[in-house]
């Protein structure tokens, strides 16, 4: 079963998928059950992955590869490294609670939803475990239609927008790495990624590249200006969408660039690197004061993710500026680790909120927030992981918001006073943002009469948020497993960033 | 005794001079029968002037295919169809500028293209077929049936198609007229024809409602 | 005998586990097993806490220094959970508990009446856990979780009557003003690291000297010094914290929340944390006499000019949070001029008068029936005797009378910014001189104004309206007719009044016994750091034998003349011919206008950063993302394509002419093209 | 002596005619096939010329086969003009516009 650990925590989910969708067509709660088993076995499965990972040892482990395409040598090749076993584990995990999240929620055609789901969580596992640039690929654009499904068919009113925006958005960016790719293999002959990580380019060609893979990345991340696609999607999709959305595909534009631009065109990434933290800086505080002005509570939500993933590839980023204008491989290692922390963190605290304002949609079917208020007299366990994810969102330290953002804005200070300057501005723009929502939805007096008849939080919602609010706290109060976990893969990447290629 | 060459260009130049002035009349006459007739002049005096070039099998086939089949099936459309011929020629004059300048700019482009003035010299040479010690025909039978068997299976399929196709397009059901279903005739069974049907026989007041009328005659 | 960690724990962790029992069982232990329960852990808490502190102290016990577990490691950088108790810790432990738990003890009776009993003493208890990581941290990061924590519930706290818009807004309020601090403070401890490569305190401490001559290039010209840059990032997290001018707007408005708190969070403990902090890292300032110097400024004007506002308050409770706020400044005063160990000595008497003044004030507000203003009370005193002469004593510690606890320490701050050549202390000595008499002003006012004179209040006898009627309107004195009592005044329980004798007795007193050890004997040991050119309080010692010469040679000094003075004009005014009030305050109506309006600190932050940043947001918004990401670049280009499509679909007009005819005319322009292209 | 120009200017006039033709008989679909016939005819002229000049067999296989398929095209083109008489009344083409989007 170790053999084929990865193959079987891709295909498990989606094959999975079948049944639930074979039995649950007229008996929804038996596609609810039999969904909910496969993305408990998948978890359970997933963490065999920590005894098996040995995380002293850099480089791929778990290791699986069989030619797939003869003719353009494309292997499925399989492999996970400290900081693919940290995003399967969040993604298994989030997995269960988007299930439990729409157990009752999703009335219409539950058994489909929950396949979708299902289909969506093992192609995201994929995406983590391809260490093959086309098997990636694939795993990286079918991961687009259940996406596309769940919002189109479980969505709000407008969508239809949100999902074209949504889906060409996504596709006009990833044609850019398809064509880069393309370019790459003809160079190399391979899709391996180790392969082309070692293979020497010049700095033009580094550049076209690393202007194809950021656009690919950089609108899957998402980053300023190339963000407008995440509130919209998220307005209108389901609650589970959402989680999903903010939770783990956002972390897949994190991962790209790390797996290919970093590795693949590290000069072009550094002579670059300034496009990127300049951009991230911008997602910080401009989209810090677009979020303050929202109307609507996901969208807020879905702009303060923006302004959370700037922290990513801020973090990823400024390894270059101390790597190789400073030689500071220390402090480069403390930024990415930074960033990887707040990719999880960021998938557990934004999977909260959503989940969050999921409870209150389902009670109030809005989500404009001026029809809330004084939410808090009604629901005060609601209110009580309200505020929580909120001070965790706000980077409240003890919380795992804060753990990301402080190294981050440590190790940036090391590259350069302002850029910290900069970044550490979303301490005051964030808690500005995150706790005027608290005071606009959760407290004063309750002058909506609907929002008086508001009944806290049931069983089934209080797992959900528990299970967040535990994760939140425990990587919030002690990180060091994570970092642990990572710690070689960041090394080992850290190295590379040292390597010139020219 | 006149030089045959020149002979030869003086015959092109009268052929030509019928062919262009023919069809010239087949886009101008109003009436679309003499338009046909003025286009079975210009293939006559083409098959002509491919004549001058040694053409002969093309030249036959020209008059035997075009002017005998296909220019005689434009005049029966023609004459069978009930045309207003006043309608359809209506805006001839306003359309002919276009055409008359689209016409000339093209034809000065080509001739430009060709090099008129400077006239190419090259000349007809020996007749291939004579030097192959052939006739024109078997010359072109001999390619036709060798090298270019296959497309000329084509053809003959293009042309079975064309005819079925005609056939097919043309081809109008009437109804009311009877005829025989030879396939449904061949292909019909027993119980199509009698139809067995058990009957209580102590309730005859429901005989009634029994569908006996729909068996079949 | 050395400290074990399992004591350490216990006293950290025991309020946190009386908060979690409140908190989250609150409905199944009820009222009593929720005071029970948390004061039980401030108990146990407070105990150790007074145990550790003899240990430090008498029991020989050496400093303790260990890390908990590791937080992260990641290569040369790591950042660990610990603590680092030597006897500055060891008093803040003393003083955060001992407080903590008196405030607790006071919460039974104040809030008796409460819906949200439970949940009080939970936060409270959260409160005194976060208080105690950040005092007792070994590192800077343990030291920003317990500065956020306490942030945390402060915002909790201020937000308690949530219903209340008044006090949603002040929270807000609070913990922004506080993140900007807390923005610098950040940046100060990324520098450190940057600078010294840990967050551990001892080994920052111990590598402290490296820092001279290294600088910060923040561009190519502009090179800083780096002690000053971490000084100055740092005090940017003390004005924060401890509400220094221009971050002080929120600590005012934070008296939304209930009084146990204004006496526990924002003025005894929380807002002193700021000058616990300057005091830990005196190893750092004394690295930067520019950092220093910026500090003594801020604080010096924020000592003056807040104690002015609180002259012209009515709220009883404003009254003592602008007080706090000028002491706060006497404390910053202190640390500017290196005078550390007299910052962290005000600190704690502060701590206990203060805590004692508001506490007071909340039992007259009980009283009250949770009336705040002044103009409606009077004649207190032989309703509520105990609170008044209680109060009065804060009082006088507060003026610093001579022998009281306040006298000590405020007194020495004055002499040792006398005695400092720092660039500013001659403007801090005038405002720390100017801020006594204001200081003895207002206070001496909010006493006439509260327990003398004539009683401004009628009570008139109402049978609708029993005892605990006030439930419904707290401390909300929009809901009541100004001056109207339904009942007389009385006492408060002794819930009430035994913490306030309690307190009463340290002000008195513990200036007395452990001045001249803390100020002048070095008390503090390593934990303090002064440079020997820097170090006014041992020029102020010599002249300082024992606190009875101390206090007897104070009546002879220009501060005392000041109270002096200042108790004359209040007397006159408020006791004798209450008319005279009216025509100062017409006299300097500008001045008054001024005052009233707290310098418009509030109106230019509230249009500028709240309404600005509303409105910068929506222009981001609107014209930024609205219009042009999407407006332009999305839609733009999704439009632009259906605009050219529907051009372009005219030309398939299904007329075969004029396909034959693009035919044609292509073919002409190709021959065209060759044409051009051949000749 | 008559050279290629001859038979090639021949079939360019030829074309250039039958263009004209397509132009002003926009609406006679018969005149219209009838150009068409016409510029097939051009064609052919060019092909039997080339043929004779450069001795190679392969363009008079092609009029041939030209001419095969243009018997074909016509024949469906009148059966289709057959029909739509039949059905429209009308053989102008600017009637015939159904399939206009």
């Amino acid at each position: 079963m170790f053999n084929h650990l990865l193959s079987l925590l891709i295909w498990l989910p989606i094959v999975g998928a079948v049944p639930v969708l074979l039995a649950g067509s007229g008996r929804p709660n038996a596609a609810r059950w039999i969904s909910l088993l496969m993305a408990i076995l998948t978890f359970a499965i997933s963490l065999f992955l920590i005894p098996q990972y040995h995380p002293e040892v850099a480089g791929m482990q778990l290791v699986e590869s069989h030619l797939w395409i003869e003719a353009l040598n494309v292997h499925y090749s399989l492999g996970v490294d400290g900081i693919s076993v940290a995003l399967i584990l969040l993604t298994t995990f989030v997995g269960i609670l988007v299930i439990v999240g729409a157990w009752e929620v999703i009335q219409d055609k539950p058994h489909q939803y929950m396949a979708a789901m299902l289909v969506l969580e093992g192609l995201m596992i994929g995406v983590f475990c391809a260490t093959d640039a086309l098997l990636f690929y694939a795993f990286f654009e079918a991961m687009l239609i259940p996406m596309f499904i769940l919002i189109g068919i479980w969505g709000g009113p407008r969508r239809v927008y949100a999902t074209l925006k949504f889906f060409i958005y996504t596709f006009f960016g990833s044609i850019f790495m398809l064509i880069g790719l393309i370019y790459l293999y003809l160079k190399a002959g391979s899709w391996d990624l180790h392969t082309l990580a070692t293979l020497p380019l010049s700095l033009t060609e580094q550049s076209w590249l690393f202007f194809a893979f950021l656009v690919a990345f950089a609108v899957k991340v998402p980053m300023v200006p190339v963000h407008t696609w995440l509130p919209d999607a998220h307005v209108e999709a389901p609650t589970g969408g959402s989680v999903v959305l903010a939770a783990v595909m956002l972390k897949i534009g994190g991962y790209g660039f790390l797996r290919f631009s970093l590795p693949i065109v590290p000069d072009a990434s550094h002579q670059f690197a300034w496009v990127v933290i300049l951009l991230s800086l911008i997602a910080v505080v401009y989209i810090g004061y677009v979020a303050l002005v929202q109307e609507d509570m996901k969208k807020l939500v879905a702009y303060s993710s923006v302004a959370h993933m700037g922290f990513v590839t801020l973090g990823v980023f400024i390894a270059f500026m101390l790597v190789r204008e400073q030689g500071n491989t220390d402090a480069a290692r403390l930024g990415m680790q930074g960033a990887m922390v707040q990719m999880i963190s960021h998938g557990f605290v934004s999977g909260a909120m959503f989940s969050c304002i999921g409870v209150l949609y389902d009670r109030l079917h809005t989500r404009l927030i001026k029809d809330y208020g004084g939410v808090i007299n009604v629901m005060p366990w609601f209110g009580f992981f309200y505020v929580l994810f909120a001070m965790a969102n706000c980077g409240l330290p003890g919380t795992s918001g804060f753990v990301g953002e402080f190294m981050v804005i440590l190790s940036s200070f090391s590259a350069n006073p302002w850029i910290a300057f900069f970044a550490a501005f979303t301490l005051i723009i964030g808690a500005a943002y995150t706790l005027y929502l608290v005071k606009r939805v959760l407290w004063g007096d309750v002058t909506n009469p609907h929002v008086a008849e508001m009944k806290d939080i049931n069983g089934r919602e209080w797992f959900v948020l528990g299970a967040f609010a535990a994760a939140v706290l425990v990587l919030g109060v002690w990180p060091a497993p994570l970092t642990h976990l990572m710690d070689s893969s960041v090394n080992q990447l850290v190295q590379v960033l040292a390597n010139h290629k020219v | 005794m006149i030089d045959p060459s020149l002979f030869q260009l003086v015959c092109f130049y009268a052929f030509a001079a019928v062919t262009v002035a023919a069809a010239l009349s087949v886009i101008t006459l109003r009436n679309s029968v003499h338009a046909v007739l003025a286009l079975v002049l210009t293939f006559f005096s083409t098959a002509c002037i491919w004549m001058l070039a040694e053409a002969e099998f093309l030249a036959i086939a020209l008059i035997v295919v075009y002017v005998g089949a296909v220019m005689v099936l434009f005049l029966f459309v023609v004459m069978m169809l009930d045309i207003d011929q006043e309608k359809i020629r209506e805006g001839f004059v306003k359309f002919l500028p276009v055409g008359l300048i689209v016409a000339v700019v093209m034809l000065v482009e080509m001739l430009g293209l060709i090099g008129v003035r400077v006239m190419h010299v090259q000349t007809m040479g020996e007749n291939p077929a004579t030097a192959a010690g052939l006739s024109n025909t078997a010359w072109l039978g001999m390619a036709l049936y060798t090298q270019y068997l296959l497309p000329f299976e084509i053809a003959a399929l293009i042309l079975t198609v064309g005819v079925i196709a005609a056939v097919a397009l043309t081809l109008r059901h009437r109804t009311g007229a009877r005829k025989q279903h030879p396939s449904e005739q061949v292909a019909v069974k027993a119980s199509d024809r009698v139809r067995i049907i058990k009957m209580a026989a102590e309730r005859p007041a429901e005989i009634q409602s029994a569908p006996a009328q729909e068996s079949k005659p | 005998m050395e400290l074990s960690s399992s004591i350490l724990l216990t006293i950290a962790l025991a309020p946190l586990v009386g908060c979690l029992l409140a908190g989250f069982f609150g409905k199944q232990i009820g009222r009593a097993g929720a005071h029970s329960v948390t004061i039980l852990g401030l108990l146990i808490s407070c105990g150790l806490s007074f145990y550790v502190l003899y240990q430090i102290t008498a029991g020989g016990a050496p400093v303790y220094n260990h890390n908990l577990y590791t937080w992260f490691e990641i290569g040369k950088y790591t950042a660990s959970v610990g603590f680092l108790i030597d006897r500055l810790t060891a008093m803040m432990m003393a003083v955060v508990t001992f407080v903590s738990l008196l405030v607790h003890v006071y919460t039974i009776g104040y809030m008796a009446d409460d819906d949200g009993y439970q949940r009080f003493f939970s936060y409270i208890s959260l409160f005194t856990f976060s208080m105690l990581m950040l005092v007792m941290s070994n590192n800077f990061l343990q030291l920003f979780f317990g500065w956020e924590a306490v942030g945390l519930v402060s915002y909790l706290l201020i937000g308690f009557w949530f219903k209340r818009p008044t006090a949603i807004f002040a929270n807000l309020k609070a913990f922004l003003v506080n993140r900007v601090g807390d923005f610098g403070f950040l940046l100060g401890i990324a520098a450190i690291l940057y600078f010294l490569g840990t967050l551990d305190y001892a080994t920052a401490f111990s590598s402290a000297p490296t820092l001279i001559g290294k600088t910060l290039t923040l561009t190519q010209n502009v090179h800083w010094d780096a002690a000053t840059v971490i000084c100055i990032l740092l005090f940017v997290g003390a004005m924060g914290k401890s509400a220094q001018v221009p971050l002080h707007v929120w600590l005012p408005d934070s008296m939304e929340g209930p009084t146990p708190i204004s006496a526990l969070i924002h003025a005894a403990t929380m807002v002193t944390a700021g000058i616990f902090m300057v005091a830990r890292m005196s190893p750092l300032y004394e690295l930067s006499e520019t950092a220093l110097s910026v500090v003594l400024v801020i604080g010096a004007t924020g000592a003056l000019f807040t104690g002015l506002i609180g002259i012209v308050q009515n709220d009883i409770k404003r009254v003592v949070a602008y007080s706090t706020l000028s002491q706060l400044g006497y404390m910053t005063v202190a640390l500017g001029v290196s005078a550390y160990a007299g910052a962290v000595f005000h600190l704690m008497t502060h701590a206990f008068f203060k805590a004692l003044l508001f506490l007071g004030a909340g039992s007259v507000i009980i009283a009250m029936h949770h009336e705040q203003d002044m103009r409606y009370m009077g004649g207190l005193r032989k309703y509520m005797p105990i609170t008044w002469i209680t109060m009065w004593i804060g009082s006088l510690a507060l003026v610093a009378f001579p022998g009281t606890a306040g006298f000590f320490s405020k007194d020495t701050i004055i002499e040792a910014v006398g005695e400092s050549h720092r660039w500013g202390a001659h403007y801090a000595y005038f405002c720390v001189m100017a801020g006594v008499f204001v200081t003895a002003t207002y206070t001496f006012r909010q006493m006439y104004l509260t327990f003398h004179g004539k009683e401004r209040f009628t009570v008139v006898h109402d049978d609708h309206h029993g005892h605990g009627h006030h439930v419904d309107h707290r401390d909300d004195h929009g809901h009541h007719e100004a001056g109207i009592m339904h009942e007389t005044p009385k006492e408060s329980p002794w819930v009430v009044t035994l913490p306030l004798i309690l307190l009463a007795i340290p002000s008195l007193l513990v200036g007395f016994f452990t001045a001249k050890p803390m100020l002048f004997g070095g008390w503090f040991g390593g934990a303090i750091k002064v440079s020997e050119a820097n170090d006014v309080l041992g020029e102020v010692g010599h002249e300082f034998h024992d606190a009875i010469h101390q206090t007897l040679s104070g009546f002879a000094t220009l501060p005392f003349v000041l109270v002096a003075l200042a108790f004359l004009i209040t007397t006159y005014i408020y006791l004798f011919n209450p008319s005279v009030a009216d025509r100062v305050r017409r006299v300097f109506q500008p001045l008054y206008h001024v005052l009233q309006h707290k310098y418009w600190f509030d109106a230019v932050y509230y249009i500028v950063f709240a309404r600005g940043g509303i409105a910068l947001g929506r222009m981001f918004w609107k014209g930024g993302d609205a219009a042009v990401i999407d407006g332009v670049l999305i839609d733009g280009s999704a439009s632009l394509v259906q605009r050219i499509a529907s051009s372009v679909r005219r030309l398939q007009s299904g007329y075969l002419y004029h396909y034959a005819f693009a035919m044609i005319l292509g073919l002409i322009l190709l021959m065209g093209g060759y044409w051009l292209v051949g000749h | 002596m008559i050279t290629l120009s001859h038979y090639i200017v021949l079939g360019a006039i030829l074309f250039c005619i039958s263009v004209a033709g397509l132009f002003i008989n926009r609406k006679n679909v018969i005149v219209l096939l009838m150009a068409i016939e016409l510029m097939l005819l051009a064609v052919n002229i060019n092909f039997v010329a080339f043929s004779r000049f450069s001795h190679d067999v392969a363009g008079q296989v092609f009029v041939f086969f030209i001419l095969t398929v243009a018997a074909a095209e016509s024949a469906i083109g009148l059966a289709i003009l057959v029909l739509l008489f039949r059905n429209r009344s009308t053989v102008n083409v600017a009637e015939i516009d159904s399939m206009k989007g």
